[in-house]
């Protein structure tokens, strides 16, 4: 049963970083913007989903798009205020990595303000209990809950879908000519401040389908979901080659494999350290990540 | 050494349970106002008292700030309008200590040299207090921390004082407890590995358990603002554990439940103050049932004292929403400085100082409190466990599980 | 004085680089022409440390520094320019023709902490030479002026002024023509003659045949990583295969 | 000082602001020499608890100290430096972010590693708990004498060699690579020398605050460091000094603003980098309003700052 289960509990944590971070490299492989607000984002996504359901009535299905095109809006404002004028500058990608942690402090506060409010002093807040069934399914010889399969189906069905969108569409053939060289888009008449707008769109709705999937699968929301998350989704998506979206998959697989090994083999104490040794190591050794290729190969 | 660990142990677990003993019926306690002083009104004392607070009003801390200004601004105003200090009213400024230490000294700084208050109430935080406290000991100010549950706190000095238990009075009584009335004889131990709150209360969790010579299972760990837990519980669960003994605060108790239910266990859960929070219960809900919290105060307390239910009262009222362990600390807090500042009929700093370590058997929320000779608290814990979504005493009867 | 022996740079699967044999004699300007493309800047990048070759040997001065480090190579006397100016823009000309010197000094951190007798000396005869190079350039007037905010030539002067400062045996100049007229492109043909004058070691890496043909001794022909053809610019103006490359520039328009 | 307190500024808020000051410089010399590093918050946690545990665990005088956490900052920097300071901007941040993550684990199981290693029961950083009731030794004098000699010693550097040639690896390491300049031994030295820095800070500030655990210095320390030099501006070495006095001045004066702190923070680091990119403290973005003002048109090429140059792609 310990094994069996910890397998288990690794693929759902793993289909949880994935989903986390597929947008987190969708910004990185078309923008080359490493946007560390994106946690942010997917905090706000789920509290967008939370709202709809407990002030608005909806029915719970119905949050999830409303959470994607409500995080999507907020990521392209992010990218109006924060990224934009920046780019527009020419300023180095640093500039942007500051922008975005500043963006991602005061989503966070502000969000604090707001839950204070709604939630008490506590700033817990949930789905109604019951509006998705958390008992284990039945027969078989692991504990797993619904919510585990939807998340991981999904995990790999927008992967599949992104990465249609970006190989197989007219739109995904101009996100990767922006990838390849935004000057040289722009000058194949391609709308490259729209194909940014669409992009941290996208990244937005990601964010916020698994802000939302998240939110139900733990159900206990504070504005500090992201934060953890924020750090393993970075170590995620240097594993995976950053800006690779099926690496981002990968790489979240193997980050929670590694953590449930950690824990599993007795070593729960350095679970984060054995994380973040190994987020060092490829970097050194290989930067471009698990499943990457060498450099110029973005998107 | 041993034998009087033990002593205390006997003591912690009966001293609650004759308490509960006499007061079988819960719904018969009538809501009595705070304010039952030993002293007479103050007959010199006039003008305006000022005290401070140094609350964790913003940064990752400010969950347990809010309440507990709340709480203090409570007890100020109903010490006003009852007269308590007699021609003098009380007054209180709020510093904000952003769950930083360094801004901790700064806003203690401020209240003791600057705005020369009386005396201070907090700092939120136990790493806080240790910053911070040192700057009013040197300066003769009364410092009370209203939530520092740390060892060696009040070892500061003899101007450090505080009225929150530390987790070692109430989580070994909770344990021994539980362990008597329900026969426990295997446990499993998780905590956050990088939090002083959490691993004090592990290691007080530890040293209980293995006292009483319970099998430690597994201990296992994670860290603050972890959501998922189910790598380490499913280890923890391996081990066939009869409980599970946590030390977490409050949104990952919460989680720790949860994920403990859906991988199919349903025995007991101890925690400590993280979990004695009324968010647990709502959060949690069914799978709450057996859920076992040792605490200094708590909303569901079947057995409240009088002083206990016209503070939820009030602090409903005033806030439209239900306090928590810290907000009725926090309170209490207030309201033995007030005490003080009236039995010394003074608000010379160490007149009231004096006075607030004399203070006996004041009846407070948190039940009939006094301090000890190195001015921590003196009052029962309250030991509960989840029955059917509610906290009911714990007993042999209601420590049944699954019927 | 520079020999290239078979220097070959593979980038992943393609080969920049191809088995190039090349001399560059002491004293004589050399020049390296080829189409876009034909790797001109590899094979500079390569001798001059940014790169190094996948296969071969240069060795300069009897020194193999085929995988030193480009400061290594700056100290045994090699200096280049760059296709694209690269001064420190943020940084006054005479700055730029100090950082040329840094090899030079020999001062410590140390000794600049105490204002050392060897460091107050060092810094005046850095700044001498400074002083120096910028007066033989004609940028006197631009001596406290950040680089950046210098006039398009200027900047391609102070370029090869920096490169001079490091005191090397030979200099490597990357399209120095680039953005020149013609007029320009002639003072620029007779600086580099009068660096020959000097003594100084030249590899011109150009487009311009003009120059070409005002200050080589000796032309190398690269196309597509090879060196396809060598010797006099009388010489090679008959080589069919060079007259090749070049019409057929046009038409493959920038390949590789 | 009475128009200070009057503000609200008190001796522990100018101690900590001079605290803050010096992590700026430390950050500081990393970002002019074009290293994106976020490793400071990690060695300020080597330095404190160096520090401390050589004054409270070996009794031995404060000077020994600091100079100890300085030294052992500088000594885990240097195997740190020479492989990672190979990667450039984002990666070299992540790289960094993750070391600082290391270092606080480790030091957060130091004890049980050591004791295992040894085979006997020590306690020495106190784990999660931290080394507590430390006295308070460091005098605001201390402070200012240690930030004038950091001062001095950049000043000093910038008119050298040494600080020559990192302003050219800012603005374009491989030309300066071609001037000569090693520049895998001065970006490495810089690295030490601004490990050796934040690991003085940390030994200092242990002595200030009376308790360190190894959550202080976490991911949120690296961002507040990197958000004095960025306020305060990296152009010159006043920017930084500058940045750490009014990040630790403001909620003093801003106390009334309790709850819109964090709020404030996030709309400061980001609306600097956006429309202020030079910082406060910026000569050449001064002089560009200072002509715009004039009506003069600015030079078309006016060099950017050095936050702005930091690393090229």
């Amino acid at each position: 049963m310990n094994v069996t289960q910890q397998i288990i509990n690794a693929i759902w944590l793993g289909s949880v970083y994935s989903l986390f971070s597929l947008g987190y490299a969708l910004v990185f492989s078309v923008l080359g913007v490493l946007n560390l607000a994106h946690s942010a984002i997917f905090m706000w996504g789920a509290f967008i989903g939370l709202v709809s359901v407990l002030y608005f009535g909806f029915p719970v299905w119905l949050s999830v798009p409303v959470a994607m095109i409500g995080a999507g809006l907020l990521a392209v404002l992010l990218e109006r205020v924060a990224f934009a004028p920046l780019r527009a500058r020419g300023a180095p990608r640093i500039s942007q990595l500051i922008s975005s942690i500043g963006a991602s402090i005061l989503l966070v506060s502000v969000a604090q303000l707001i839950f204070q409010q709604l939630f008490g002093a506590q700033m817990l807040a949930r789905f109604p209990l019951g509006s998705i069934p958390t008992d284990p399914i039945e027969g078989l010889p692991f504990n797993v809950t619904p919510i585990q399969v939807i998340i991981l189906v999904v995990a790999l069905v927008l992967m599949v879908l992104l990465q249609l969108l970006i190989s197989r569409t007219r739109l995904g053939q101009r996100m990767r000519a922006v990838a390849f060289n935004t000057r040289t888009a722009s000058l194949l008449g391609i709308n490259v401040g729209g194909i940014f707008v669409f992009t941290f769109f996208l990244a937005g709705a990601l964010a916020g389908a698994a802000g939302v999937l998240f939110g139900l699968a733990y159900n206990a929301l504070t504005p500090f979901i992201g934060e953890a998350i924020a750090l393993k989704g970075l170590t995620v998506i240097v594993l995976g080659g950053l800006g690779n979206i099926q690496g981002a998959l990968i790489g979240g697989f193997v980050v929670a494999g590694l953590e449930v090994f950690s824990i599993a083999a007795g070593g729960s104490n350095y679970r984060d350290a054995i994380v973040f040794s190994l987020l060092f190591l490829i970097l050194l050794v290989r930067p471009q990540g698990l499943v990457g290729q060498k450099e110029g190969t973005r998107a | 050494m041993k034998s009087a660990a033990r002593l205390f142990l006997i003591l912690l677990i009966l001293v609650p349970a004759l308490a509960m003993a006499q007061e079988a019926t819960p719904e018969a306690v009538a809501s009595v106002p705070m304010g039952t002083s030993a002293c007479p009104a103050p007959a010199t004392l006039s003008g305006e008292v000022t005290i401070g607070a140094v609350l964790t009003l913003s940064g990752g801390a400010s969950v347990y700030g809010g309440p507990q200004q709340a709480a203090i601004q409570l007890a100020v105003d109903q010490v006003n309008e009852a007269g308590y200090l007699g021609g003098a009213t009380l007054n209180v400024i709020f510093e904000d200590s952003a769950s930083e230490n360094e801004q901790a000294i700064n806003a203690m700084t401020k209240l003791v040299e600057e705005d020369q208050v009386v005396a201070v109430l907090g700092p939120t935080l136990s790493r806080e207090a240790f910053s911070a406290d040192p700057v009013a000991q040197d300066n003769g100010t009364v410092v009370m921390g209203v939530s520092n549950t740390a060892i060696g706190i009040t070892d500061m000095g003899e101007f450090v004082f505080r009225d929150s238990l530390p987790e070692a009075a109430v989580i070994p009584g909770v344990i021994g407890q539980a362990t008597e009335l329900l026969g426990l004889t295997r446990v499993g131990l998780l905590y956050a590995n990088d939090d002083d709150f959490t691993v004090s209360g592990y290691e007080v969790m530890r040293d209980a358990f293995s006292e009483l010579g319970i099998e430690i299972v597994g201990e296992e760990t994670y860290a603050t603002g972890d959501v998922d837990f189910n790598a380490q519980l499913t280890n923890l669960l391996s081990g066939d554990p009869d409980v599970l003994a946590v030390s977490a605060l409050a949104a990952e108790a919460v989680q720790i439940t949860l994920q403990a239910r859906a991988l199919g266990y349903d025995g007991y859960i101890i925690g400590g103050n993280g979990f004695n929070s009324p968010a647990v219960l709502e959060q949690t809900g069914a799978d709450s049932e057996g859920l076992i919290v040792g605490g200094a105060w708590n909303i569901g307390n079947p057995t409240p004292t009088g002083e206990s239910v016209y503070f939820v009262a009030a602090y409903e009222a005033a806030t439209d929403s239900s306090p928590d362990q810290f907000a009725a600390q926090a309170y209490t807090g207030a309201w033995l400085l007030a005490e003080a500042i009236r039995c010394a009929d003074s608000a010379d700093r160490t007149a009231v100082r004096d006075s607030l370590a004399g203070i006996v058997d004041y009846a407070t929320p948190l039940g009939v409190f006094s301090f000890d000779e190195n001015r921590n608290p003196i009052h029962a814990p309250v030991a509960q466990i989840v029955r059917e979504g509610r906290f009911v005493v714990l007993t042999a009867e209601t420590g049944v599980l699954g019927e | 004085m520079l020999i290239l022996q078979n220097v070959s740079r593979q980038f992943g699967g393609l080969a920049a680089l191809a088995n190039v044999n090349m001399t560059v004699p002491e004293g004589q300007v050399t020049g390296l022409i080829g189409p876009n493309g034909a790797g001109k800047t590899t094979l500079i990048n390569n001798i001059s440390g940014l790169d190094h070759p996948t296969g071969g040997t240069i060795r300069f001065r009897d020194v193999d520094i085929s995988r030193q480090p480009p400061h290594k190579i700056t100290a045994l006397g090699i200096a280049r320019t760059y296709q694209n100016i690269r001064l420190f823009g943020e940084m006054t000309a005479l700055e730029n023709l100090l950082i040329g010197q840094h090899g030079r000094g020999k001062a410590t951190i140390l000794e600049s902490l105490v204002f050392a007798p060897r460091f107050r000396r060092e810094e005046k005869t850095l700044r001498a030479h400074a002083f120096e190079l910028l007066e033989q350039f004609g940028l006197q007037a631009a001596a406290n002026t950040p680089a950046g905010a210098l006039p398009y030539g200027d900047q391609r002067r102070l370029e090869l002024a920096r490169a001079i400062a490091t005191h090397p045996h030979l200099i490597l100049l990357d399209e120095p023509t680039a953005g020149m007229n013609p007029v320009e492109t002639h003072q620029l043909g007779e600086q580099i003659l009068r660096l020959r004058a000097s003594g100084q070691t030249v590899l011109v890496i150009e487009h311009d045949m003009s120059l070409i043909q005002q200050v080589c001794d000796e032309i190398y022909v690269l196309n597509f990583g090879q060196i396809i053809a060598h010797g006099t610019h009388e010489a090679l103006k008959r080589d069919p295969q060079v007259i090749q490359a070049y019409l057929g520039e046009d038409a493959e328009d920038g390949a590789a | 000082m009475e128009f200070l307190s009057s503000l609200g500024i008190s001796e522990p808020v100018v101690q900590f602001a001079l605290i803050n000051a010096i992590l700026g410089l430390s950050i500081y010399l990393t970002l002019f020499t074009g290293m994106f590093s976020l490793a400071n918050a990690g060695f300020m946690a080597i330095g404190a608890f160096t520090g401390v545990i050589i004054t409270q665990r070996l009794g031995l005088p404060l000077p020994i100290g600091v100079a100890g956490g300085m030294l052992m900052a500088g000594v885990i920097a240097l195997p740190i430096g020479l492989p990672v300071l190979r990667l450039r901007d984002i990666y070299l941040a992540i790289a960094t972010i993750g070391f600082g993550e290391v270092v606080r684990i480790l030091i957060l199981n130091f004890d049980p590693l050591v004791s295992g290693l040894i085979g006997m029961d020590v306690e020495i950083t106190g784990g999660a708990l931290g080394i507590k009731r430390i006295p308070k030794l460091t005098e605001t004098w201390h402070l200012i004498i240690f930030l004038i000699l950091i001062s001095y010693f950049i000043t000093r550097l910038h008119r050298s060699r040494f600080g020559r040639a990192m302003a050219a690896i800012r603005q374009d390491e491989k030309a300066a690579a071609n001037m000569g300049i090693d520049t895998v031994y001065v970006k490495n030295v810089v690295f030490i020398l601004s490990a050796m820095i934040a690991g003085g800070a940390g030994a200092w500030s242990g002595h200030l605050t009376r308790i360190i655990s190894p959550g202080d210095f976490g991911f949120d320390k690296a961002v507040d460091i990197l958000a004095f030099a960025v306020l305060g501006g990296t152009s010159t070495w006043v920017g930084p000094i500058v940045g750490g006095f009014v990040l630790t001045a403001l909620p003093e004066v801003l106390r009334f603003a309790d709850q819109f702190r964090g709020v404030i923070n996030g709309l400061i680091l980001m609306l600097v980098i956006v429309y202020v990119p030079g910082g406060l403290v910026n000569p050449a973005g001064i002089r560009r309003i200072f002509e715009r003002l004039r009506g003069r048109k600015s030079p078309s090429a006016v060099p950017p700052t050095s936050t702005e140059a930091g690393s090229k792609a």
